[in-house]
């Protein structure tokens, strides 16, 4: 229990820390991904006691007890129903669901799609560490096949579900990819998911230290960040690269990205793609990217819709603009009614 | 046969005859519209100041072939000057509007019933599918019965000619002719049904004109026809009904209405989360219609999705809600368990079918309160209280509800198939009249912590999100007593288990002791029912009782925790009988509770009890 | 029970067909589904004894008791999860699995999208009526917005998920649509998703006359049907309309299809867009189209990836080549073991 | 203090005490390896011919910060020159390797016992984070034990440093050191240790090399060190086992193999469909292993899946199996309902924790036998049996596969985490002398119909896709008894209702009678038990025999059916105690049953029984 004054004064990171002593692994990705949100959250001006945040189970889903706002830790895989719930029944809270990939497209796969789909306005961020961590190292289905994992000693088989991809194809408006390590990089897209009004759908990459150590280090490592990373941004074009001279260009035939280095081979400036954020054919292939492709990162699609909770309530609006006495007694006596 | 009207017999018409009560079942196609025909006549049934009760019977198939007989629809009612408990055990008029119709219901017929059949419909092909080989009109086998055999349909046709419809819609009024007959039977008022029919077709009138000319021409045909015997009609008289107003109402909408009252007693929005199933959707569809009262309703994308987004809502400080049938609350177990060990109100309604898996969706059972009072992982106990009747709905609703937000815990109100699809009069409550149970949410944060608790109920506080100063995480992890905050202390597990356990226990003192509905508070036998054999259990034991035998009626609401006197109450009983329909679950919680030798008794057809049936049972155990 | 000898000479339509009067109500779309799966499956030759039909709970569900076939009527939404247990155990049967919107994509849209990604070799049909047809009318997953039902009095206010986008998005190998009404297209699919080896999904509209009636005749009207319908076909042009003058385009500059008239505005036959069915992005663009634009029909996405179940009895195998003798009694002494 | 050995006492070692049993437990920080150094120590005992029993004691964090008390990583064995049943009430010998570990664990150190300490780690930083303000080593707060407080880091860097480890790796060897002391207290061979740490190092013999140097030097010290009060180590005997080939089982193993051996006598490949969770998945794990035997696992997107694909694989010709904990169980209620209502075979593992909800998932309960029973919609019984220890759980995972498939139903199989994870000495049996129970499956047309029953098991006949002329179709929906068509008759219903009971219930005469595990067949009280309960239950009433008590001990393996003499046996008892790690299900069942009166003993904090807590029970209920 936090006692936080109505405060007009601007909080600080720490102000979004709660008093219990943070377990998860030494070195684990999340502790960063913490510190982002927390300051975040009060870069942002949020308040603690609007703010709601809400799990599932895993290791990412302890997230809500190292936050000095209101939490709940609630079932594996069922962090989108209940957040609906919440912001069903009072739509003025900022709802924040923190998921790990198991979590949110294993057993939470449906819940996930039905949330980005109804466009629910809550920030729903997906730690992945294409892992299962907090039981100990199985696969997941982020996973990349071949993985070793105490369920698959011979290595998984199955095809991995790229999350942002999913996402997508579950009818998201908001649709974002960012990663642990990134301490500038993401903060900048939990912003623009905060301010997305609708459903935000926001990938982390997470290192699990224990059972997945370095899955992501091919796009994370300094060494290679520059060439492995492609930061998307609206309006501008899709360039990367140590010298930002790499970058996206269409091939129309075959529909398929390329990349390609301006000056090189006769292409140009002007032969590289310009990220529009609203386009959701070219969010779904920037998501595809893998290596030898760098990994999208940021704002891979936003564009905004109704979001459900808002037109819910204008439903009740009006229903109630035309009974607006509601009278339970006069209810109980419609219809054909006797008198003995 | 005269032309038109194809009555055998002749002679003069006797005077009405006057009856204490009657059962009256209309049967016929899906489309024939039969339960609007049985609504309608339970209607002018109740303005004639009778009591009743329904029990309306659909096809299981959405709409099945014309004529087969699977796809027979039904409508029965009980009716009489006398107060009426049951829809009824046998027939005393059976209205067939096809063979198929015939085929099903005839068993249910009391020999020297009136059978009213449509026999313009017993052609060949309908006879083929009902699976005649010869024509049951024809062939004397339905000698036992007092045979109305008119051509309904030509008859319908020839009244509706003049509004111009065509064949087929003027044909879909062959119902409206026949409650009229029926209505000439029972010598009722057929003002309110046309009022109705005019108000229903407001934007066809010539369907209204069609429908009611129809409904007249059935009534006059029974004014002018000849009858078999003489019959003259029958004359039921008022029953002794409390004085007040009356409607019919339907345990679907009683019960949504009991919810929404009790949110409203409480001072909550009523959030209701739901996944359509049979025969729990009703529910769904009243209170989403009710958006006027603070009602929020989310048809979720499953049954645990409707569950989660209730608990939401009531973490969030509405009256969470979500409504299911059997398998739809197997699925709820999970995050039942989190809303037990949250410690946040919510209300679970188990609209029972007959089980197990899919079972047999449109039938009644009672097959679920072993998943009520014990279906979860965990020592994770919750309130468990049951509907006996449509009406009674409204009460329980309103019971759930202020059992779920004082104790801080889920409620499962048990309620099943019959109880949802049948209506029955129902003296109107004021509302405003009933003692209110206004919620406090925890504003003030001295002192705060999420799981103190109130020392009389043992219900921790309410804290909303979005309340200045009182943020705090809650989670299914076993918490601290006190700050909520996870905690693997071995003591403190065993403190929180007990106090779960204790909380619910308690409730047994905030609810009525246990009363006897007929007969005496001990003696030979007690018969111990729940649910919605309350009609035929008490119907039997009055019986019993007027002949002779020391029996008594008992009928629980409170299934968990019991009410406080029970132990000691069936104690003074020489023997408990227990009907269930199911293979006996009460009974593994009485014997359990109070070590009393209870028997069962137990059905499980998808059929609700007859009287005879346990009259006959209550007769042989005492004798035996 | 039906008992059909072994038979070498080739079965009919109506060897397909059970015993049992098929129940759904006069005129629905489902009988001219059942229709073509039964012609379907005599003209591929397949086996009735070798063939197995799972499905969910709904109208649609009730297919498997009209087939002189095994068949499994399992619960809501699970068909998929119980499919993938026939097939691990035997991949040898042939195993469809029918299932509606809700059965499919409200309950069971989780464990649709693990049978797609793990390509599992099923074929699934979906019959899509956008509605809850055996639970009387309420609004699915895939209804319109604004679809009034006893549900929603007011209008739904959901986006509804595309059948086809999800399947893509959840990373489906063989993706597919057709409609109850195409007696001669929906088994020129079929075919094809039997001889696919891996996961086929098959969309099939479909009226439900009761609850939704029309809610395709937009598309499948006689009167409209050449120009609200394109078949696509790979390799071939993506030209539809009464004179198959009309086409798609791409715009390579927002990456979206247009629609246009060969002859008409300078277009000519080499500027219609060529229909690659291994092209995911192609295949995600022709599911988005909606009215004004055609329904696309036909395979839409065919990309084969190795089947879960035989690399997992690969796996299996290679197991036992590695320790051939199995040996109960030396597993349980493997380890240290003493003699007392 | 003398140099690097910290030794406060002086004087001769005496020589080797001789005892009976004795209790140990290694405790220290998750990274410091003591549940390795426990299995060690477990291997070395066994191999002295003592008896045994362990319980490993897991943080409920991945990987705690270091330090921390709630890191605290403990093992305990009992172990003796007689039978063992319980890994022991109180601690003889506590060795902590930091101040945390000593926080923790000292509460159950017998006063007098021995102190093992590392007081390397007794700085600053740590004794904060354990929590103390003072160091105890320094403030006399362990004067009521034998103190041997040790620099175990220095030494072991010490005895590491020929082999060029970095100072980290090297610390890594402190466990093996302190197990070489440990050795020589109860004057174990080292051998097998430093035999299995070459295999495991074969990779890296520079590691090998210097976690033996540290064992040989914690050995060492230990015989030439000087120790408090002169202490010589202790000497203790081997137990009168049974003759045979042993080894050291958890219950994760035992339950595994009974399992690929049950698939094997009823001639089935076995396939396990599974969603990990704590702590059910070691059972996914080592299956996973196990693809040689026909084995195939499958990590399904959830629990329902899990069950829905073993489902699958039963109804096409394996052995479905799934296994989960209390709340996955719960998502499986109504999928178990379907594999009911079809009557196809599945065992269904649920390694209990303690609950509700998420409960403790690393903590241990018995409070799913509710569910196990009750927790499904609609009438659906099915057979439960439960495992008493590690071992056990190869016989019960026998008896669940035997049953699933004689009698073609559902079986859940009860263990839980305490069983899951402790490990005991095995007397291996040879699997080739198990009496084996083939399934037949149908292939013959003629007369075939699908739910045909057995006239002696009342299980329906096995036809599996794929079976030329066999084609049927079966569902969740009510099936004729024949043919297995849907069928909404009511007899019919009624009559499939009874058949799954009488199917269920008739599997009471093929189980063996229940026995009594200790004192005579009637007398002034039994205590029956189930599950992992049967240690410290069978030793309590044990001793209070000795007390002179006249008590008995009754454990079931059988849950559901229960053994048909069980009822007649309790009735010959004045009082039944049921203990049970829940709040009384075991009980209601009983009670409920038999009508006997019988209490419980309930202990619901994530620990299991004391003996010591039964003793006191029992001789309480026997005054009172
Ligand atoms: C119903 C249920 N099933 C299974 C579990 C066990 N469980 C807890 S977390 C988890 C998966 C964790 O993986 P992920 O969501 O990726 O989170 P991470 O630990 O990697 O952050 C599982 C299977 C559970 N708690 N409840
Ligand atoms: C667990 C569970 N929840 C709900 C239901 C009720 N139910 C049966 S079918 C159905 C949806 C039917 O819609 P769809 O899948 O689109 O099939 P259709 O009837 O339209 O062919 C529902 C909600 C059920 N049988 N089981
Ligand atoms: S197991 Fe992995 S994800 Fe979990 S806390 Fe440890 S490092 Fe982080
Ligand atoms: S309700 Fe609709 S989908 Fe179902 S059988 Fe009738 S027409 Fe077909
Ligand atoms: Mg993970
Ligand atoms: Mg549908």
């Amino acid at each position: 229990m936090n006692v936080v004054a109505p405060a007009a004064e601007k909080l600080s990171a720490k102000d979004f820390a709660s008093d219990q002593e943070v377990r998860w692994c030494p070195g684990c990705g999340d502790y960063a991904i913490l510190k982002s949100v927390q300051r975040s959250l009060a870069d942002l001006g949020a308040r603690p006691d609007n703010t709601v945040f809400v799990s599932g189970i895993g290791c990412a889903a302890r997230f809500p007890y190292y936050m000095s706002t209101y939490g709940f830790h609630t079932i594996h895989g069922r962090a989108p129903a209940i957040a609906t719930g919440i912001k069903l029944a009072n739509p003025d809270l900022d709802v924040w669901v923190v998921s790990g990939d198991g979590d949110a497209l294993s057993i939470g796969g449906n819940h996930l799609l039905h949330l980005v789909r109804r466009n629910i306005n809550v920030q729903f961020l997906l730690f992945n560490n294409e892992i299962y961590g907090l039981t100990k190292g199985q696969y997941s289905p982020t996973s990349r096949i071949g993985t070793r994992s105490p369920s698959t000693p011979q290595g998984s088989i199955e095809a991995p579900v790229t999350a942002i991809q999913f996402a997508l194809g579950a009818g998201g408006r908001f649709v974002a990819r960012s990663a642990d390590t990134l301490q500038k990089h993401l903060p900048d897209v939990l912003r623009r998911a905060y301010e997305h009004k609708g459903c935000s759908f926001v990938e982390i990459l997470q290192n699990c230290i224990v059972y997945n150590d370095g899955a992501f280090d091919g796009y994370t490592d300094r060494s290679v960040a520059a060439d492995a990373q492609l930061h998307v941004e609206h309006g501008k074009p899709l360039l990367f690269g140590k010298d930002r001279n790499r970058g996206l260009r269409l091939d129309p035939k075959n529909l398929c990205l390329e990349v390609v280095t301006v000056g090189e081979n006769g292409v140009s400036a002007a032969d590289i793609l310009v990220h529009d954020e609203t386009n959701r054919v070219l969010a779904g292939m920037l998501a595809a990217m893998e290596t030898p492709m760098p990994v999208a990162l940021g704002v891979l699609y936003c564009n905004p819709a109704p979001a459900y909770e808002i037109e819910l309530r204008e439903q009740g609006e009006a229903a109630r603009a035309k009974s607006p006495s509601a009278d339970l007694n006069a209810l109980l006596r419609k219809g054909h009614t006797w008198t003995v | 046969m005269t032309t038109n009207s194809a009555i055998r017999l002749e002679g003069e018409k006797t005077a009405r005859q006057t009856l204490e009560s009657a059962v009256v079942r209309f049967a016929g196609d899906s489309g024939d519209g039969m339960q609007l025909t049985g609504s309608q006549f339970t209607q002018a049934t109740a303005l004639a100041g009778n009591d009743l009760a329904t029990f309306p019977d659909f096809p299981a198939e959405i709409r099945a072939p014309a004529g087969t007989t699977f796809g027979v629809s039904s409508f029965q009612i009980n009716f009489g000057s006398r107060d009426i408990k049951t829809a009824g055990d046998t027939l005393d008029v059976l209205v067939a509007m096809n063979p198929a119709a015939l085929k099903v219901e005839l068993r249910n017929l009391k020999a020297g019933g009136l059978l009213v059949v449509d026999s313009g419909s017993f052609n060949e092909r309908n006879l083929r599918k009902a699976g005649y080989d010869g024509n049951p009109l024809e062939d004397g086998s339905l000698a036992k019965y007092r045979l109305i055999e008119i051509d309904v349909s030509a008859l319908t046709l020839e009244a509706v000619k003049a509004t111009g419809l065509s064949n087929k819609e003027a044909l879909r009024c062959k119902n409206m002719w026949t409650l009229g007959l029926i209505y000439w039977v029972y010598d009722r008022d057929r003002q309110a049904t046309i009022d109705e029919l005019k108000q229903k077709f407001a934007k066809r009138p010539e369907l209204a004109e069609a429908n009611i000319a129809a409904l007249n021409a059935g009534h006059a045909f029974g004014e002018t026809a000849e009858m078999p015997d003489g019959f003259g009609g029958f004359v039921i008289g008022r029953a002794p009904i409390a004085p007040g107003l009356y409607r019919t109402v339907s345990g679907g909408e009683a019960l949504s209405w009991g919810l929404v009252a009790g949110a409203r007693l409480a001072g909550l929005k009523l959030f209701m989360g739901s996944y359509p199933i049979t025969p729990a959707s009703p529910l769904l569809h009243v209170l989403s219609n009710l958006r006027q009262f603070g009602v929020t309703t989310f048809q979720a994308e499953d049954e645990i999705a409707a569950i989660c987004s209730a608990i939401g809502a009531s973490y969030a400080g509405a009256l969470g809600v979500t409504s299911s049938s059997g398998p739809g609350v197997a699925l709820k177990g999970e995050a039942i368990g989190l809303a037990i060990t949250t410690e946040l109100p919510l209300v679970i309604v188990n609209s029972q079918r007959a089980g197990p898996s899919t079972g047999l969706p449109t039938k009644t059972e009672q097959s679920d309160l072993y998943q009520a009072v014990y279906g979860r992982n965990g020592d994770a106990p919750l309130a468990v209280v049951a509907s006996r009747s449509p009406a009674d709905c409204f009460d329980t609703a309103i019971e759930a509800v202020r059992l779920a937000t004082k104790y801080m815990t889920p409620v499962i109100l048990l309620t099943d198939g019959y109880i949802a699809n049948a209506a029955e009069p129902w003296l109107i409550p004021d509302v405003d009249a009933i003692e209110p149970f206004p919620v406090t949410f925890r504003t003030d944060p001295e002192g705060f912590h999420p799981f103190l608790r109130d020392p009389k109920t043992m219900a921790r506080v309410w804290a909303l999100p979005g309340t200045p100063g009182l943020m705090h995480r809650i989670g299914g992890l076993e918490k601290d007593h006190e700050s909520g905050n996870i905690s693997y202390d071995p003591t403190n597990h065993q403190r929180m288990t007990d106090a779960r356990r204790n909380k619910i226990e308690g409730i047994a003192n905030d609810i009525p002791l246990q009363t006897v509905e007929v007969g005496g508070t001990s003696g030979r036998m007690a018969v111990v029912g729940w649910g919605s054999t309350y009609g035929p259990i008490n119907r039997a034991v009055e019986n019993a009782r007027q002949e002779g035998l020391d029996v008594a009626h008992i009928h629980l609401r409170h299934i968990w925790p019991l009410p406080r006197n029970l132990g000691d109450l069936l104690k003074g009983y020489e023997k408990v009988l227990v009907p269930e329909m199911n293979t006996g679950q009460l009974l593994t919680v009485l014997r359990s509770e109070y070590l009393v030798p209870a028997e069962g008794l137990n059905k499980v057809s998808g059929q609700p009890f007859r009287i005879a049936e346990i009259q006959a049972a209550i007769r042989a155990r005492l004798q035996g």
